[in-house]
């Protein structure tokens, strides 16, 4: 069973996001948080495989947490989420220590794919990205 | 003549308190669409996809992937325009923004576009690096107008605390009277710009021999103060 | 003081242009936003109303429900950002979009806000309505930060080929020496936004005496020139 952290300050997607995620019977969400200070409460709580952390949050941002995480050899591997497409942004998260880059106006499914791939260690690279590589 | 001084320089406030408004303005747009509409619309997204995978009604099935094309519409049109609006890109600083920039100019015109240098300092001043984008945006938007150009070279340097930015092309350049055109604003603007940071901009050009766009902006106290005692001499 | 002179001109029009292109920029994005997003979204809701109705399975009415909603969300951002952008009110005509910006401001800020007057021609050029909303607006926002004021005026005429704005305030008022400060922008952008249109703007102020602006524009080709003749005098 995969174990999954999500962390978005969007309440509504967070919800859409742990819908998704729940169908496949190999993943199971353990967490939410809406900002840093919930994520790493919830941190405390739960080892989680994957987390799925939002780029724009109120405070700190998802790129700031992302390098905290890295820093402290956090286990837990991330898979940045935005609003913002990928030539924006996906770059820069992979070079900061995220196994993926997922653009919210994307297709969903993409979001399970992604999950898998990361948890068995490997990079979730979309065709936009490769791109761009 | 001391009257018309002081008009001069109330006006250059005004320019410089627009530019910085659009400035805000865009940027608080581009906020808004973000938060407000981006988020209701990823969610709109994955309750449709949810509800694609789950029924089997054809005629509903119809329903949800038309709402699903047109929820995907809304979400390009809304990244579309933040994009436009401000380059999300620059608060991953000033390099990051150019390399974006010149990359994607180069693949919208078939230019051949090349960024050099880079930034020793760890982070400029917010509105120089608004300047310095805007600069190197109207250079290439000039470059694509006017200068039927093939190469462009961006360089960046921010050595001996003064911030240079230099466009060069190699396209038909421009005769003096050319940049001086009645109703002609992006050379206008971009000096403006220059000086509401203290900086100033250079502009090299002949018929036939390219154009070069040079900011340059002072970047410590000292830096600056010198280039202003320059300037009233 | 030649060069100072065209230095001034040239500013002039620059700001002019920056002005223009504020107005411009925010009607396009209000057009982007309004058929691209909104249409789509429009089309959404559509859809997802004639899900809500046909479908039985609680768990996939759930999902409809809050797609609904976001949907719903997404449509009220995108008409606050949209008025806020452009006063759609304007396509209606100056006198409607006036009624409506006083009817929100007072509901907003509980101050005492009456229209007066009306307009006997049937349309007036869209930038000299441009310029008479803005006024309207700029002066409106001035009472409620610096007036403490009680009652606004707010008259309009187009009777002799001049179109006259006055709104008048019955607060503070202000000393000469307030209106000139140094970082205040509004009535600078007024008097050049007037300008812009062949108009000028007049301040009647004194401390507690309230304040009234008179915005006038000539709105015939004799008009504006009697009134060219007069500023050159
Ligand atoms: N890279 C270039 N090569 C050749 N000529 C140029 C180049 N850049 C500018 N010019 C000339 O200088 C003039 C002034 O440029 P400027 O950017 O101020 O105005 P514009 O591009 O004509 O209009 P605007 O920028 O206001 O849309 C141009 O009209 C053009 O004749
Ligand atoms: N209705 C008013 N009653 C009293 N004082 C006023 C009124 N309107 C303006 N003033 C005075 O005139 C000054 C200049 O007004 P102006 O609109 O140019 O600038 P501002 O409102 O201070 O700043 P900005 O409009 O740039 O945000 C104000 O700071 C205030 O002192
Ligand atoms: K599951
Ligand atoms: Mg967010
Ligand atoms: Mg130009
Ligand atoms: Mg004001």
């Amino acid at each position: 069973m995969i174990r999954v952290m999500l962390c978005d300050d969007h309440a509504v997607v967070r919800r859409g996001i742990r819908d998704t995620l729940q169908e496949a019977t190999d993943i199971r969400v353990v967490a939410e948080a809406g900002s840093y200070p919930e994520l790493r409460e919830a941190l405390r709580r739960e080892t989680p495989d994957v987390l799925l952390l939002d780029v724009d949050l109120p405070g700190r941002s998802g790129l700031e947490i992302l390098a905290v995480l890295h820093e402290e050899a956090s286990p837990v591997r991330t898979i940045m989420v935005s609003m913002y497409p990928e030539d924006q942004y996906a770059i820069r998260c992979l070079k900061a220590g995220a196994m993926g880059y997922l653009n919210k106006g994307g297709d969903p499914q993409a979001l399970v794919a992604a999950v898998r791939a990361v948890a068995q260690g490997r990079k979730y690279i979309t065709p936009e990205i490769a791109e761009l590589l | 003549a001391a009257a018309l001084a002081e008009s001069r320089q109330r006006l250059l406030e005004l320019t410089e308190h627009l530019q910085t408004s659009i400035d805000r303005e865009r940027a608080d747009i581009a906020r808004e669409i973000h938060d407000d509409i981006g988020g209701a619309l990823a969610a709109v997204r994955l309750d449709l996809a949810w509800l694609q995978r789950r029924l089997t009604d054809p005629e509903a099935l119809a329903h949800v992937r038309s709402a699903l094309t047109m929820a995907e519409q809304a979400l390009g049109a809304s990244q579309r325009i933040m994009r436009n609006l401000r380059p999300a890109v620059l608060d991953q600083g000033l390099m990051a923004a150019l390399q974006w920039l010149t990359r994607t100019f180069a693949e919208r015109t078939g230019l051949d576009v090349t960024l050099h240098g880079r930034l020793a300092r760890a982070a400029l001043p917010p509105r120089v690096e608004m300047a310095a984008y805007r600069t190197v945006q109207e250079a290439l938007t000039n470059v694509l107008k006017h200068a039927q150009a093939r190469r462009v070279r961006v360089e960046v340097s921010d050595l001996e605390d003064h911030l240079t930015i230099e466009v060069a092309d190699d396209g038909r350049g421009a005769a003096p009277e050319a940049l001086r055109k009645e109703r002609s604003f992006g050379l206008l603007g971009l000096r403006e710009r220059a000086q509401a940071v203290g900086g100033w901009l250079d502009v090299v050009t002949a018929p036939g021999e390219g154009m070069t766009l040079i900011l340059s902006v002072p970047l410590s106290e000292a830096a600056r103060r010198a280039a202003e005692e320059d300037a009233s001499l």
